[in-house]
């Protein structure tokens, strides 16, 4: 059952008269480049675009955007998501990537009886044994990441896996999930190497995956991990013996900083590609013109929750959370990051159509951030967990 | 050859030295008695330019030195034994022979003749220096500073925890050294010790001079001074 | 010659018995700190946000259980994460599977704390300065392994989440941060007293003298391992109530605690208030909760570029930390001996 | 048996970067008696060196591995004088909080300048591709690290024991006021020996470059593994430094190999036992209290 | 704490007080000590004198647990107590002092004493009682530092007491410790007559009922209060005997005292 709390005051539609917006992210850490300032830019362009686009006819005037970091860590997320919204009066809380400190920021949301969408955090609880009313996830997650590359690899010809993950929560979920995924997909797995994490030495693992001689070795690394593998992989010439590399988790900004070379043909899921169409190019230019950077799913996806966020309270009038709670249930949803999608009443996961992207070799180039060539289009219904799976019971 | 004007001593609020004056000349033998906690071993420390916290003038061979830093004193002729040894554990015997730089080639010991005169030596020459004995480090002490050939060689207590052997041969090498036109300060506790080898006394008490003695004035008063100082 | 008066080289500046703070050298004074100090604490959360300032509480009990170790026994731990973080864990399970009043859940956590404190203290204890600091921030390094990998029980890089308050039912305590701020004090005050205790206690003056020459202790008939263990073992307890307190404070337990960053603040707080004074960690808290709070909010990239100019500041310019600062100078001007740094140079154990 | 040469081989190039780095922290503790926690720091500091001044001024692998310990000596000597220096007559605990937040202060220095994500990095064609041994095969670049640094190791050994410059540094260490008083500048020596070790890690750094991820945080959970290094060594031990770090990595490989997920925690456990065995380390002298 | 009845035995009982067997020592290779034995008779002053590295030191490491020997056994009053620890053998009632000074630089005088004084009553584990328990120990920490005559230094840090008065703390610690046997090593190194002569004469007080050893160089301190000498040479035991016996023994004479043999 949903919550029954509404509103504080009966009286005015709009708390404190204005309608404030709070990006929560990690500014000056891993996730720095991948969302942090360039997030709270995406926010405003969403702000600019809502109040061009309503001009007068816009419910309220006062739209504010705030920002805070939390440094990665949860404790810090949690006391941050608090004060934003009591004291800095946060309608909603937008991004918090890494999922400790989003699972932290939407009990806060629960509490606070406040919106909370989550773009930035991988987990899969969070629209799941952890779901709770406020709490949206918009973007991404682990299932969705292990589901397009392991169905799609598998269906391209790779059918011998072997698996390298890192041995925690995040990695052990992609492990799972990419397994279900190669086998339903008619490929088998063979080991599943758990590795340390951090760790900076895959060679031993990567010795062991490919004694086995697969087709594919799926590894579920990311950031600087996921470098360090790729370069060693790279060192081993294991692409030579004809040993595929399959990414579980990948951001444009990482093949950008360590350039195509290092990652030329590796295959990961994508949820947003910046040139797929003119639509992601066209706001693409315009984001450049504001950052000076192209933008990564993270950011276009921050833009669409501000957008689509806005867009409710304008179509309800108000800025209570119940009621836009009650708004976004089982809408369907087409801007220029949400393509075919809904938000799923029943776990507030935001389903939409994702990709999975292989890395061009240099010579495909042609300009800046041109890295990446969709291979495959996954429609929204395939690349989610299906409700059936899902243990989400939104009273709880 | 080593002349001290004013020198006053500090630790933090605590004045050690009150204006010591003396003059040490070349190839003097000058020691340097006084109860404990006189002064002695601050005032070679100042000699030497390892105490921070000083007031008043040292001059070597007439030029001032007061504003150096010890190594390079050391450079100018002073060679310093203090009172804990200084023996280092991480070089061997023999590495805390070489370590210090010879600094006035006609003076110095071989590393042969320091053998030769303290052959415990020779034989733990590898063995690390701190596990000498008690004694043995004396001796390390003293050969160290020779082999440099300071021209003025400041002791502190150099016979303290010796066996009277031991004691009988330092006399020995501080004579020869003596004889060599090597000058020599000497803080001791042993009054016999100090008036066999030495040409001249300061007694130093409270931190100032208290009484200079030659030789011979020195044995003659040595009970009076005995009872005076408490020594 | 100038007379250039260098008091900061230990050894020479001898502290006042025991090592204790020369800010409470006068009984009227120390009462006056006390009741300065308790109204602080009352009035906290009214000047500042109470979760902040639950956070300020449970990082000044931390700190001042890191200076018990560390400025009376003379033993830096950098693994003090394993106890604040191994009792939050503790606590945050018995509330959330057992349902226990967070009290009890802390008190719980710290038991857990102890516990573990004690295999870690015999095997670090052999030895001492440096080595004792790089044993303990290992032996901490291998618990975050383990309860990363232990994910069933501790939920791993994701947390445990969804800890729930329990204070007897008391519902304004278990869900405003304001109220539960007031609950959890008393708890806070205890450790705190406890660790005063421990300081003045011929037990404390015994562990001064193991610091300052434990080969000289050891002749007295003390057997100096013993006495580490204990104080390692009453720090690990007083670390895990804050930490206790601290999860229970935020609903949720993250690898965050167990990590070795959260060592490394700990360290900094006390050095920042002042090592050796007990209760120097309190301002070392106040002052770096509160800043690592307005700079979530500044924009300002980079936090450690802040933290670390800090450390470096405090080290090279207030080494004896805000507090001892202060009491030295107050002490300076009444004309005592300004206390010596606990952390002694005299201490050449570890020699090559 | 193939595979298990394999790991060797590999464990032992792992070790390379532990032994170069640990080197460099046991040659700094040896004559400063400071804890370098930056060490990680520089390691990194290292690697992001060789990877920005290819990109900024085209410098090869063969001449940064020349020119980046040369700058960073230069960046070691800066921080002795500025920093470390000023707290040499201290108990080396303040060293190791100053260098802690040395560490902090350079990695966000970093992140701020050069971002999150890794630096790319090119290393030498030649260095690329396999060596067969039998039915051995490797990739080159490790071999070829592994005989590098076991080259340097063994080059400062020597140093350290055979030279008259190692004496000096000895001594300065242990009783820094009376070699003074002997005759010898110590600040002549102490701040070069300081920018030494930090010139080790910077190499260390320099070998990691082709083949790891060039991130800010690269040094954060190295230092933490140099540590348990050096304690397993024997702390200021050189010889107990390079065989602790080669053994390290032989352990973590055969860890990973054969019991992955407890292939961290065996570091640890062996260290535990080390401690337990030998307080002192397994080179390190044992020293009455 | 001492049982007045066995302290003081009667010169003729002979009972043991301390006793080595085939006591040895090996640093790496070199033996420092070897296959010593030794037996101190309780009541007696006992020295230990021989050349410099003879291994004096290194034997009193052994007996009060420092170091632990590579063969051999200890006991006390019977009682083995091979391989024990410091504080252990401390508490069985042996006590030393040490060659090279080791105080608490930041402590006084005084407040050495009463933690010496609280370390022999016990109690030094109770975290949870206030510190002025060890007020109790002040009467006898001044009647101590009055012995020594340190009394005017009572509040100093002992970190800025000279040299002869840090010896003389170091005895007073000693003292406090109340022990049956006390092993003094060089307890006159470093002063001057007039201290020497009080040392003497303070060991010569607290010596009776108790048993003593002690290394000093000083042929006048070992003529003084010596009831017997063991002579150490290259460690193993040259002679022994009373102080008369041993400085006329040829071979001491060669090999330690040297020609000029009167103090
Ligand atoms: N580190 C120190 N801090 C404070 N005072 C000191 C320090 N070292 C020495 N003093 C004081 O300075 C005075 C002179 O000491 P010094 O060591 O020079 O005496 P000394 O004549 O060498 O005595 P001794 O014969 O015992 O060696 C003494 O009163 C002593 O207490
Ligand atoms: N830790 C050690 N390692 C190696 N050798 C040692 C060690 N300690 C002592 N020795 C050696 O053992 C021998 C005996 O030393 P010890 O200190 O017992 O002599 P001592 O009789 O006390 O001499 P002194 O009267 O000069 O103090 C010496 O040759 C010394 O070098
Ligand atoms: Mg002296
Ligand atoms: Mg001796």
């Amino acid at each position: 059952a949903c919550g029954s709390g509404g509103p504080g005051g009966g009286g005015g539609d709009f708390s404190d008269g204005k309608v404030v917006l709070a990006v929560l992210n990690d500014q000056s850490g891993v996730y720095k480049d991948l969302s942090g300032p360039n997030s709270v830019k995406a926010v405003e362009m969403a702000v600019a675009d809502f109040q061009e686009k309503y001009g007068e006819e816009a419910v309220v005037d006062e739209i504010e955007v705030v920002a805070a970091d939390h440094q990665n860590k949860p404790d810090i997320a949690n006391t941050k998501a608090q004060e934003l919204y009591d004291r800095e009066g946060a309608d909603i809380i937008l991004d918090v990537p890494t999922s400790s400190a989003a699972l932290a920021v939407a009990t806060q949301a629960k509490e606070k009886k406040k919106l909370f969408i989550d773009i930035g955090a991988g987990t899969t609880e969070l629209t799941n044994g952890q779901c709770n009313k406020y709490t949206f996830h918009w973007a991404y997650d682990t299932y969705q990441l292990a589901q397009t590359t392991g169905t799609a690899v598998t269906e391209g010809g790779g059918k011998e896996w072997q698996i390298i993950y890192p041995d925690y929560a995040f990695g052990q979920d992609m492990d799972k999930s990419f397994t279900r995924a190669v086998e339903e997909a008619g490929g088998t797995v063979g080991d599943h190497i758990a590795t340390p994490f951090p760790n900076d030495n895959f060679t031993t693992f990567l010795t062991k995956a490919a004694s086995a001689e697969p087709d594919v070795i799926g590894t579920m690394q990311a950031g600087g991990d996921l470098i360090n593998l790729v370069k060693q992989y790279n060192e081993g010439g294991y692409a030579a013996d004809g040993i595929e590399l399959a990414v579980g988790l990948m951001f444009i900004t990482d093949i950008h900083s360590l350039g195509v070379e290092a990652f030329e043909g590796v295959q990961f899921a994508e949820a947003w590609y910046w040139n797929h169409d003119d639509e992601n190019r066209a706001w693409a230019d315009r984001f450049l013109e504001e950052t000076g950077t192209r933008p990564s799913f993270a950011h276009a996806a921050n833009y669409s929750a501000a957008l689509q966020y806005l867009e409710a309270v304008q179509a309800e009038g108000t800025d209570d959370a119940d009621t836009i709670v009650g708004n976004f249930e089982g809408k369907e949803i087409n801007d220029v990051f949400l393509k075919n999608g809904t938000i799923r009443a029943e776990d507030h996961r935001v389903i939409h159509d994702v990709y999975l992207a292989k890395v061009k070799s240099p010579d495909q180039v042609t300009e800046d951030w041109d890295y990446e060539e969709i291979v495959s289009t996954i429609p929204a219904e395939e690349a989610f967990m299906p409700l059936d799976q899902s243990a989400c019971s939104m009273g709880g | 050859m080593l002349e001290v004007r004013g020198l006053e001593a500090f630790y933090g609020d605590a004045q050690a030295l009150h204006g010591v004056d003396l003059v040490v000349r070349e190839g003097e033998v000058v020691t340097l008695v006084g109860r404990n906690g006189a002064g002695k071993t601050t005032l070679l420390r100042c000699l030497m330019g390892l105490h921070r916290d000083v007031r008043g003038s040292v001059t070597l061979d007439g030029t001032e030195i007061t504003g150096l830093g010890p190594h390079q004193r050391a450079r100018r002729g002073l060679g310093w034994v203090q009172d804990d040894r200084g023996i280092y554990a991480s070089l061997s015997v023999e590495e805390n022979l070489t370590l210090p730089p010879v600094t006035h080639p006609d003076g110095a010991w071989s590393l042969a003749q320091v053998y030769d005169a303290f052959p415990v030596l020779a034989d733990r020459r590898r063995a690390p220096g701190t596990t000498l004995s008690g004694g043995e480090q004396q001796m390390l002490a003293l050969a160290r500073v020779l082999r440099t050939g300071a021209r003025v060689l400041l002791l502190d207590e150099p016979s303290e925890g010796l066996a009277p052997v031991i004691v009988q041969r330092i006399r020995d090498i501080v004579q020869q050294v003596k004889a060599n036109g090597t000058t020599v300060l000497l803080v001791e506790q042993n009054v016999r010790f100090a008036s066999s080898v030495a040409d001249r006394h300061y007694v130093l008490a409270e931190g100032h001079v208290a009484a200079d003695l030659d030789n011979e004035e020195f044995t003659r008063r040595q009970d009076e001074l005995l009872a005076y100082l408490g020594m | 010659m100038s007379t250039t008066t260098e008091t900061d080289s230990p050894g020479t500046a001898p502290a006042p018995a025991g090592g204790g703070p020369a800010l409470l050298g006068r009984t009227r004074g120390r009462w006056l700190l006390l009741a300065a100090g308790l109204v602080l604490a009352l009035v906290l959360p009214w000047v500042i946000y109470p979760p902040v300032a639950m956070d300020i509480a449970a990082w000044a009990l931390f700190a001042v259980a890191l200076d018990l170790l560390l400025g009376y026994a003379g033993l830096l731990s950098f693994g003090h994460a394993a106890f604040w973080g191994g009792s939050a864990y503790v606590a945050g399970l018995t509330a959330l599977h057992w349902g226990l009043p967070f009290p009890l859940a802390a008190l719980a956590g710290a038991g857990f704390a102890m516990l573990l404190a004690w295999p870690i203290g015999v095997l670090s204890v052999r030895r001492s300065g440096i080595y004792f600091a790089m044993v303990t921030l290992a032996f901490a390094q291998m618990l975050y392994f383990i309860v990363n990998q232990w994910r069933g029980l501790t939920g791993g890089e994701n947390g445990l989440q969804g800890v729930p308050v329990h204070f007897f039912g008391l519902e304004a305590v278990e869900t405003d941060a304001f109220f539960f701020y007031y609950a959890a004090l008393p708890l806070i005050l205890l450790g705190m007293w406890f660790a005063w205790r421990v300081v003045h206690s011929p037990f404390g003056r015994v562990l001064v003298a193991t610091r300052d020459n434990p080969a000289r202790a050891r002749a007295l008939g003390y057997d100096v391992e013993r006495y580490r263990i204990l104080v390692f073992v009453i720090s690990a307890g007083l670390a895990g109530l804050a930490g206790g307190v601290f999860a229970i404070s935020h609903g949720f337990v993250s690898l965050q605690e167990v990590a070795w960053q959260t060592s490394g603040k700990v360290v900094l707080l006390t050095v920042l208030g002042g090592i050796g004074t007990l209760w120097g960690g309190i301002v070392g808290a106040i002052v770096i909760v509160i800043l690592e709070d307005q700079l979530a909010s500044s924009g300002f990239e980079g936090i450690g570029i802040i933290t670390g100019s800090v450390f470096i500041a405090v080290v090279l310019l207030f080494r004896r930390g805000i507090w001892g600062t202060v009491s030295d100078a107050l002490a300076r001007r009444r004309g005592e001996r300004p206390a010596a740094e606990a952390v002694s140079a005299a201490d050449g154990e570890e020699g090559l | 048996m193939n595979e298990i040469l394999q790991y060797t081989v590999q464990g032992l190039a792992a070790g390379s970067f532990y032994a170069l780095a640990a080197l460099g922290l046991a040659i700094i503790f040896g004559v400063l008696g400071v804890v370098n926690f930056a060490h990680g720091a520089c390691y990194m500091l290292g690697a992001f060196a060789a990877a920005v001044l290819m990109d900024l001024v085209g410098l090869n692998f063969w001449l940064a591995l020349i020119v980046v310990p040369v700058l960073m000596f230069f960046f070691g000597v800066l921080l002795e004088r500025l920093l470390v220096s000023r707290l040499t007559a201290l108990d080396p605990l303040y060293n190791f909080l100053l260098t802690f937040g040395l560490s902090l202060l350079l990695v966000d220095l970093v992140k701020r300048e050069y971002g999150v994500s890794g630096q790319p990095y090119t290393r030498p064609e030649i260095l690329g591709g396999q060596l067969t041994l039998g039915a051995l095969r490797l990739p080159t670049y490790q071999v070829f690290v592994l005989v590098f640094s076991l080259l340097v190791c063994l080059g400062v050994w020597l140093l350290m024991t055979r030279t008259r410059i190692g004496m000096i540094v000895r001594a300065s260490t242990e009783k820094s006021e009376l070699t003074r008083a002997l005759g010898i500048d110590v600040n002549r020596w102490v701040t070069p020996v300081f920018g030494f070790g930090i010139a080790l890690a910077g190499l260390a750094g320099v070998l990691a470059a082709p083949f790891r991820a060039i991130t800010a945080d690269m040094g954060s959970s190295f230092i933490i593994i140099l540590f348990a290094v050096v304690v397993i060594g024997g702390l200021g031990s050189i010889v107990g430094a390079v065989v602790a770090g080669f053994l390290v990595g032989l352990v973590e490989a055969f860890g990973q190999a054969y019991a992955p997920t407890l292939s961290q925690i065996v570091i640890f456990v062996l260290m535990a036992v080390v401690i337990l065995i030998r307080p002192a380390g397994l080179f390190g002298r044992e020293e009455n209290a | 704490m001492n049982d007045p009845q066995d302290t003081v035995g009667p010169p003729g009982s002979r009972t043991v007080a301390l006793s080595a067997r085939g006591l040895s020592k090996e640093f790496r290779g070199f033996r420092a000590v070897k296959d010593v034995d030794l037996d101190v008779v309780e009541g007696e002053v006992h020295a230990l004198v021989g050349p410099n590295g003879a291994g004096k030191t290194t034997l009193f490491n052994l007996l009060t647990g420092y170091l632990k020997p590579t063969s051999g056994t200890i006991t006390v009053h019977g009682k083995d107590i091979t391989g024990k620890e410091p504080e252990q053998i401390a508490h069985e009632g042996v006590a030393r002092s040490f060659q090279i000074t080791s105080l608490f630089d930041n402590l006084t005088p005084r407040e050495h004493l009463e933690l010496a004084l609280q370390g022999m009553a016990g109690g030094g584990m109770r975290f949870w009682r206030s510190d002025s328990l060890l007020r109790r120990h002040r009467g006898r920490a001044d009647e101590l530092l009055e012995h020594v005559g340190l009394a005017g230094l009572a509040e100093r840090p002992a970190g800025e007491l000279a040299y002869g008065q840090k010896r003389a703390l170091e005895m007073a610690l000693v003292l406090a410790l109340d022990p049956q046997v006390m092993l003094l090593d060089e307890p006159t190194a470093g002063m001057g007559r007039e201290d020497v002569d009080r040392t003497i004469e303070l060991v010569r007080q607290v010596a009776a009922g108790r048993t003593v050893v002690f290394v000093d160089h000083n042929m006048h301190v070992v003529g003084s209060l010596a009831d017997h000498v063991t002579v150490l040479m290259s460690g193993e035991v040259l002679a022994r005997g009373t102080y008369e016996q041993v400085r006329n023994d040829e071979r001491v004479v060669a090999a330690y005292l040297g020609e000029d043999t009167h103090a």
